[in-house]
């Protein structure tokens, strides 16, 4: 666990409504709801989840056991946990590679998740996608992809069909800061509004903005660095919210999801994040930032806020803290075991999932391989 | 049998298949109010209305990309590509999203999406408007590709095409959208990865696909006619899957083999057919098999300069001669 | 000549400063330049020129002389006009397929022209391009390309080449509206605006809004139809200009263009035109839109509002004008005349201009062909 | 002669060219503040400049337009792919602008560009991350595709691709950027166009290029220790333009070739290869040449599963013996 008793004492109580993020911009003041103890600690413990599985990837990433890249979700935890908690069944979700926090959040098993990292067969894709690439199509969660900006066009699409079928269903559509300078990004965003007109596109954009793509921050991306404005190209509305206060995102996600849902046109919500972690998990180098710009913002980490908010109001005392990150912590331990002891894909693994029809595939293999 | 035009055979494709199938929607540039650039379109939209007959914006990416979207959630998605010359823009999402997702998804999603639209030159469109793209699609396992000549052909590829549940390439002749051709009125389909013997002979055998064909039964015919050779004609039909065995068989029986491709000579299907028969053919070959492709060169504007840049009779014939080792 | 004396008529007199579009987007109010007679009468001239050449085009489209694809410029003449005005040597042009008119007012030979449109080996690019590529390299036409976007990243990258070069030049990139929806423009309006910052992106974006792109309208496009604010999401400043006035055009076009080449920055102005031909010599089919729309665009036809104003100001009478169009005629004739005479290219010419060493040509040539 | 990495040979490589000329400038996804995802430009932001080395937004095909556009106006722009799996975004302003822009403009502009990086996989980064796009560039005339897997060769090359006046597509052998292997300390440049003999021998011919050559290194290895045959193993070095002289001049010799690529095997280079040698060598062969490709499978991530997925030595192995009739 990455929360100091001391970066959550610095944080100086819970008002976490709307703050400014350190680099000055303001997100629209936001009235936080009542969420209740219980349900705070509920939200804490998804967070915590989060949190925890991803320090276990990182490590797992460091002994070799997790190949390939790696992006973990630190710092970042509110923005997910706070829009999916607006998620109902028949919504569908889709995102970029840093993707492990929102089939959690969508109730995947852990075991699942952990066991993908790892290249089992066991895994929640067979082994086969490994960390970028997390499916859980019961539940809602139409993919992690690779190609930055790439799935957008797909997300736009998804809430397209949605309405066709005449379903209530809604996209939640995550994308970085980095990912808003591509093309794909432009020619979706055109294609929601314009959709959008007629009730055809219920996609709820959420730009995940950690003030970074890989090394390059927002200012050295665009000269036009407020990233939810850039929808006003496609009259698509848009806002901001604090991105590390999952008591803000709650509430401007349960406000945009009924939006989105009633209307069956597209809104954009920036949520100003930052990412506590290197870019991904072989990325240690960071001389694209500062350690105080980091250690600033951790000030403001996701679950020191809300573990501050827990202990001022007395719903949760260090006590039940510390038995809940036991907990999670178990649950962790656990999926990470199962990933350990799970056997690789059987290697005839190998040539299904190309085609629908296995038959297809084999007259396309070479006679000798 | 009625005669059809290769546009009507493909028109009463997308027509027959919309009536029948709710999920099949059609999305592209102009396709709609305009009546498509090349009438394929022409009427669906007045039959089956706005949400099923989508006129997009000029972004081949997002709008490819937006129907595998709508065929992840079970759409069958026919996108146009006005020509296959913009299908560069859109080919992240063809094969980085169309063809994986299967896969990378562990089997949790399939993509049936149909892309479908001119190829190949001939009508001076010079060098940004002028390829065949059939190798650069054809390398690519998750996709299928094929390449229909025939209106017959063309009509119940079209039908496997939209019902098959991974992704389709489908390149059309687009030199020969005005040709006609037999067409039953009973519905057919005509299945993936099976060339067609378009013509039969004993004496060297011919290979291709696309418009390319009807060059190949002009040799065969002149050769028939002027030196009493028999060409056997193979019109490969699907690019992806190959169908290895009916060339493999042919050459068995001929013992020589030309192959042709309006394409580019390098890592071509010329290449590739070549590489098959003296694998798998290698003790019936009496000669090399002789590739003849387009000109290495962008293609030109002049008319006399694209003429030259493509096969031509002379050309397969010489090649012919040489596998013959009738040369001079 | 497409412009009769009765539409010259309806349009009213010379007010063209400013003017609303039938459509109803306002370009910003222009102070109209005193051009002067004889200046007025020089870009009447150019603009004859254009309008003649495209109809002895389309002539030859029809007599099966000029293959592939043909789009002219029929309606828009005011705009390519007014901004070269502006051109100064050292500049740099771009623009797509439809670019007849930008090589005939950077004075590329019309002879050449012509036969590049019969194919000939006359031709400006030796019958090699056809009407989608001409280029005049020395005169600063950087080409004319047949992808729809395609072409604004190169300018963009040219005009950062032209300051890293040191010199004043600027680029002047042409788009249409259509273009502006594809991920090119987008990718490359952002390179644009950043690399503006430092005053190393000299580029004069030129939307030429003819309300069309092939068959689909500006609001069948996107949802947001204000072409020009699409630039605000680059931090790119714009203005619209009416494109049917070449004295708005001129105005506007010496403002921008100093602009541009004092700051080092882009800017970008979208000028309201229309094209009254189809949208390809083929394209007869006008389903899209109607008889009407394109009777009350032809009211303000470019040729008609300099003509009104050369005869209402004395500058020029009808026996002068007469005088100009057949001299016009005579010129366009010749370059006809010169096409139809001139041989195809020689066919060794197919494998020339591929590489710069023709040897490496010839090692991929295919040994029998 | 003092060892290097491939990654500080081509380092260097880029580094002499920028003192050299003042054209060359770079421009990329976090090559300047960042150093480089993979190092290559480390340094060079501080060395030559924010001008020189430009840091770009996640734009693929915007900023290697942009890249173009400098080329067009005589700088010399060296493009870092992040990986060649982003290329697709790009592929339209590399294959219609850059490969054809000298042709269209009939003459009068040239496109002195290189666009590099890591090619190829091996590293786990499935589907999408794992490419060999040697084909698919190669294929298009106007480029120039290399793929040069020794230290010695990187340099070499990449200062030829520079000074070209032509585009080049650079292909790294990521998975190799640590390899270690002589490179002189004097200028030198090693041509396009000429394949390399990296080991000789006169029984069997083996064929590949990229990181590939060093799995043919290694079989040939055990193929004379352990059973005394004499393998010839060419590195292609330069895809396109293609040396068909030294695959043909070897196979005359050794009689037998087995082609090797870690791409999928569908119009890929070893098809190529299979049908210039059975042309121009075809009474030369003993047996078919054989092929050993890539599964026909997207890039799975599980270990096991992509090892499985890639030519392992006993692949090349059984393919040389069956071609030396040795089976069993
Ligand atoms: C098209 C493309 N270009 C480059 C990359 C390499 N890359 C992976 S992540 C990344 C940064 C993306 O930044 P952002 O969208 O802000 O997402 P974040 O990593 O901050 O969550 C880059 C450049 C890629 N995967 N795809
Ligand atoms: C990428 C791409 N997609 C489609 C086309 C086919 N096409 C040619 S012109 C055109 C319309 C372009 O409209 P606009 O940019 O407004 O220019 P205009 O023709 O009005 O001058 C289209 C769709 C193309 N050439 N390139
Ligand atoms: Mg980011
Ligand atoms: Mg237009």
């Amino acid at each position: 666990m990455a929360v100091s008793k001391e970066a959550r004492d610095k944080t100086g109580g819970g008002k976490a409504t709307g703050a400014a993020s350190p680099n000055g911009q303001q997100p629209a003041a936001e009235q936080t709801p009542d969420l209740g103890g219980e349900r705070l600690l509920e939200l804490y413990r998804k967070m915590l989840l989060i949190r925890v599985f991803e320090e276990a990837t990182q490590r797992a990433f460091r002994q070799g056991k997790i190949g390939g890249y790696l992006h973990v979700y630190i710092g970042q935890e509110a923005v997910a946990t706070g829009f999916l908690d607006a998620y109902r069944e028949g919504d569908k979700v889709i995102t970029a590679y840093r993707d492990h926090a929102h089939a959690l959040l969508l109730g995947s098993d852990p075991n699942a998740v952990m066991a993908e990292l790892y290249g089992r067969g066991t895994g929640i894709v067979k082994g086969k996608g490994g960390s970028m690439h997390l499916f859980d199509v019961e539940r809602g969660l139409m993919g992690g992809y690779g190609i930055v900006g790439g799935h957008i066009p797909l997300g736009v699409g998804m809430a397209y069909a949605l309405r066709y079928e005449g379903t209530e269903g809604i996209v939640q559509l995550y994308l970085g800061d980095g990912a808003i300078h591509n093309g794909a990004y432009h020619e979706a965003a055109n294609l929601a509004g314009l959709w959008g007109k007629s009730g055809m596109n219920p996609t709820l954009f959420i730009i995940e903005n950690n003030q970074y793509g890989m090394g390059t921050s927002v200012e050295r991306a665009t000269a036009m660095t407020d990233l939810g404005a850039k929808f006003d190209s496609y009259g698509i509305e848009h806002e901001k919210v604090d991105g590390m206060d999952v008591a803000a995102v709650i509430a401007c996600a349960r406000r945009a999801t009924a939006r989105v849902r009633e209307t069956g046109r597209p809104y954009a919500v920036e949520a100003l994040t930052y990412r506590t972690a290197p870019h991904g998990a072989a990325d240690i180098k960071e001389s694209y930032r500062t350690r105080e710009e980091i250690n600033q913002w951790r000030q403001r980490d996701p679950l020191g806020l809300v573990e501050q908010r827990l202990l001022d109001s007395g719903a949760a005392d260090e006590g039940r803290l510390g038995a809940l990150r036991d907990e999670v912590k178990a649950r962790v331990d656990e999926a990470v075991r199962f990933a350990d002891e799970s056997p690789e894909p059987p290697l005839d693994e190998l040539h299904t999932d190309v085609y629908a029809d296995v038959a297809a595939q084999q007259e396309t293999e070479p006679t000798h391989a | 049998m009625p005669e059809l035009t290769y546009r009507n055979a493909l028109r009463a494709a997308l027509t027959e298949e919309m009536a029948r199938d709710e999920s099949v929607v059609l999305l592209g540039e102009d396709i709609g109010v305009y009546g498509g650039t090349h009438l394929i379109t022409q009427g669906l939209l007045d039959r089956f209305g706005a949400k099923r007959v989508i006129d997009t914006p000029i972004a081949e990416g997002g709008f490819t990309g937006a129907a595998i979207g709508m065929a992840m959630l079970g759409l069958r998605p026919v996108v146009e590509m006005m020509t296959w010359n913009f299908s560069f823009l859109a080919s992240d999402q063809i094969i980085q999203n169309a063809a994986k997702l299967r896969y990378f998804s562990g089997g949790q999603v399939g993509v049936p999406i149909v892309i479908r639209g001119p190829n190949g030159g001939g009508v001076q469109l010079s060098a940004q408007h002028t390829h065949s793209l059939e190798n650069l699609y054809g390398h690519f396992p998750g996709l299928k590709v094929v390449s229909p000549v025939t209106p017959y052909d063309v009509k119940g590829m079209m039908l496997t095409a939209i019902r098959d549940p991974d992704p389709v390439i489908f390149l059309e002749a687009g030199a020969l959208y005005g040709t006609k051709g037999e067409v039953p009125e009973e519905e057919y389909t005509v299945p993936f990865g099976k060339a067609r013997v378009a013509r039969e002979g004993k004496d060297v055998t011919l290979i291709s696909y696309g418009r390319q064909v009807n060059l190949l039964l002009r040799v065969a015919e002149r050769l028939a006619t002027e030196e009493d050779v028999q060409a056997e004609v193979i019109d490969l039909r699907s690019i992806r899957p190959f169908d290895e065995e009916t060339i493999v068989a042919s050459v068995k029986k001929t013992n020589r083999a030309v192959a042709v491709q309006e394409q580019w000579r390098f890592f071509g299907v010329a290449s590739e057919v070549a590489a098959v028969i003296q694998e798998r053919a290698f003790d019936y070959l009496d000669a090399p098999v002789e590739r003849v492709s387009g000109a290495e060169v962008p293609a030109p504007y002049a008319r006399n300069l694209e003429e030259a840049a493509f096969p031509s009779e002379q050309q397969v014939i010489d090649a012919a001669h040489r596998v013959l080792y009738r040369e001079g």
